[in-house]
């Protein structure tokens, strides 16, 4: 069982792969990295148990931190002129 | 008991593949950007809690329950917030939906 | 028996992709991408290495004789946080260059630099 | 050029995870959080600053794919004579790793291989790569910091100009992570002895730490949290602190670094010793880290602050 669903995450990163590379717009990609990035931690903790070590989860920790991490700064770096610009219209 | 327990696992890990399945199906066939969104929110939150659960009832020891417990609640702060803020920052920059059918909405707003 | 190296064929595989784009790109940032991925090719080729069939994590644990070599993991451990490092720096160099040049692509700044002389 | 960036991020993400199946924890940790966070980040400041657009190549690129493919190819003929992959006698598995293996719990008392190697056995060798890491920080800072303008109320500005909603939801988000993800990585530090950690993952996730608070919470406001110069000494501490841990050894007439020198016990002196070069190996790199990302990052305020003031 752990297999299969390992094969399922394996399955779902290819196809968000799929969606980066294709991602007709910016945010697309964003939402493809965010999205493998949640797979990435789901399949670390599940080859952790399928190798009969379970102590690493720590690293999936630190990859749901990080992921999070990368997304917040890619949006940041990507909008601050562009949200500068709405505020200013704002005002 | 121990077989209740792996086969409760089992269906935990099952529904969460199928959720994760299917939420991957989603983002590769969805029309737009915002409805992409919504498959990978259900994939996200749902399906990785699935797995987790079903991962939690295959080793009932403490310490990895408690680190999985961690990640599960991580992952349910952190991805509606990054869902959030790419959402928003996709309205603020005049995304707009596809609203019709194959009628798109050109991006004409100033 | 042959097809046993194919860690070792992905391996190159990967490292002709980041020399190529290091060759072929004129944009400074573009050729820094193609180094890390080469980098990136080098961790693998020597992580691959270290690893042993039917071994685990070199963590010690009871019950467990086999593990993989924990030689190549210090190796690499430490020069992926040198290759950041000085990917930074490179990054800070093409960040002046393109101050100084008002460009960082590799043909505009010999050009500039031709006129100057 | 945002799509290269991207996808080069996807493959840190899928690098670490190949490294997980390979069993290197302790490598995966590293490249979850370089190769994923900081290292996406840093281009992406970059690509900021110089520009989006990628001129088309000019000239056909035939030289390059002939050198690539030869090079490539002769490559490949040399792993003929390779062992196999995962083959237990491989020659790189027979002469100082079974060493390492067999003996490490005896001669220093750590559970986890890999830590005892890089702080105990190789501790030189770490000293090498830790100096080289404060050199870069340096070299950055000297490449790209800037002189600081006279400020007040531009700085309050700022922070009022930074409130507007857009950021709240994130904002009370990260408030609550950002105390967790420190105590993470002051875990991941101590921790380093027995499962996969130490000081080289610490440092750079509690540098994200930082960072996420400086692009959340405006860099004004991280400036003053942390201090510039503070950050810039920590840097040059963790060094010291690694190499006068090697000079107390030498002063007790042992090796450079032997650790046993640090107490009666040499178990637990060895103990001692790992711990307290982790330290300064974290200490460093999260500063150096921290002193990159705020280079480029004010490098980018200082260039917006003048174009507004020219238009």
């Amino acid at each position: 069982m752990l297999i299969a669903a390992t094969i399922a995450i394996l399955v779902v990163m290819i196809m968000s792969i799929v969606r980066a590379v294709m991602g007709p717009t910016f945010y697309d990609r964003i939402l493809a990295v965010n999205m493998f990035g949640t797979k990435t931690v789901l399949l670390i903790s599940l080859l952790g148990f399928v190798m009969g070590r379970p102590e690493f989860l720590d690293i999936a920790i630190v990859y749901a931190l990080i992921n999070f991490i990368s997304v917040i700064g890619v949006l940041h770096y990507s909008d601050s002129s562009v949200f500068k610009r709405s505020s200013q219209q704002k005002k | 008991m121990g077989s209740l327990m792996d086969i409760s696992s089992a269906v935990f890990l099952l529904i969460g593949s199928f959720l994760c399945v299917s939420g991957g199906v989603g983002i590769l066939r969805f029309p737009d950007f915002y409805t992409r969104m919504h498959a990978a929110g259900v994939t996200d939150t749902l399906a990785t809690a699935m797995i987790l659960i079903g991962l939690m009832l295959q080793n009932p020891d403490g310490l990895v329950v408690l680190k999985l417990i961690i990640i599960l609640l991580m992952t349910l702060f952190i991805s509606p917030t990054a869902s959030h803020a790419l959402a928003s920052a996709a309205v603020h920059n005049d995304l707009k939906p596809v609203l019709d059918n194959n009628e798109k909405v050109k991006t004409s707003n100033p | 028996m042959i097809l046993g190296l194919y860690n070792y064929w992905i391996v190159v595989v990967l490292m002709m992709i980041g020399f190529y784009i290091v060759i072929a790109h004129g944009n400074l940032i573009k050729k820094i991408v193609g180094l890390t991925i080469f980098q990136t090719s080098v961790f693998i080729f020597y992580i691959s290495m270290a690893k042993v069939e039917g071994g685990t994590a070199p963590i010690l644990a009871e019950g467990i004789k086999q593990y993989s070599n924990p030689l190549p993991h210090v190796l690499i451990l430490t020069a992926i946080v040198v290759g950041i490092a000085t990917t930074a720096l490179g990054l800070a160099l093409a960040v002046r260059i393109k101050e100084a040049y008002g460009s960082i692509e590799e043909e505009e700044i010999q050009e500039k630099d031709n006129l100057d002389c | 050029m945002f799509a290269v960036i991207m996808l080069s991020g996807i493959y840190g993400l899928l690098s670490a995870s190949f490294f997980v199946a390979m069993d290197a924890v302790d490598v995966a940790f590293t490249e979850a959080s370089v190769g994923a966070g900081i290292s996406t980040l840093l281009m992406l400041v970059a690509i900021t600053m110089t520009g989006r657009s990628e001129h088309p190549v000019r000239h056909k690129p035939v030289l390059a794919l002939v050198v690539v493919i030869v090079t490539g190819s002769l490559l490949i003929y040399g792993t003929l004579d390779m062992p196999y992959f995962g083959s237990v006698t491989a020659p790189v598995h027979q002469h100082v790793a079974p060493q390492y293996i067999n003996d490490s719990m005896q001669q220093v008392g750590v559970p986890n291989i890999v830590t005892s190697v890089l702080a105990s056995y190789r501790g030189f060798d770490t000293f090498g790569e830790v100096v080289v890491i404060f050199t870069a920080g340096m070299g950055v800072l000297a490449l790209l910091s800037v002189v600081r303008r006279p400020k007040g109320i531009a700085e309050i500005d700022s922070l009022n100009k930074s409130m507007h909603e857009e950021y709240l939801v994130l904002r009370i988000v990260a408030k609550m992570l950002i105390p967790f993800i420190l105590l993470f990585a002051l875990y991941v530090q101590f921790h380093g002895d027995f499962g996969p950690g130490g000081g080289f993952q610490a440092g750079v996730i509690f540098a994200a730490a930082i960072i996420l608070y400086s692009m959340l919470f405006g860099m004004s406001t991280a400036r003053r949290v942390i201090n510039q110069s503070l950050i810039q000494l920590l840097a040059a501490i963790g060094v010291l602190l690694y190499g006068s841990v090697g000079v107390v050894s030498l002063l007790e007439d042992k090796h450079f670094l032997d650790y046993s020198a640090l107490s009666a016990d040499p178990i637990a002196g060895q103990h001692l010793g790992i711990l307290l070069i982790e330290l300064g190996v974290g200490i460093t790199v999260a500063s150096v880290m921290i002193i990159i990302f705020f280079n480029f990052a004010g490098r980018k305020n200082s260039e917006q602050n003048q174009e507004s003031n020219e238009s």
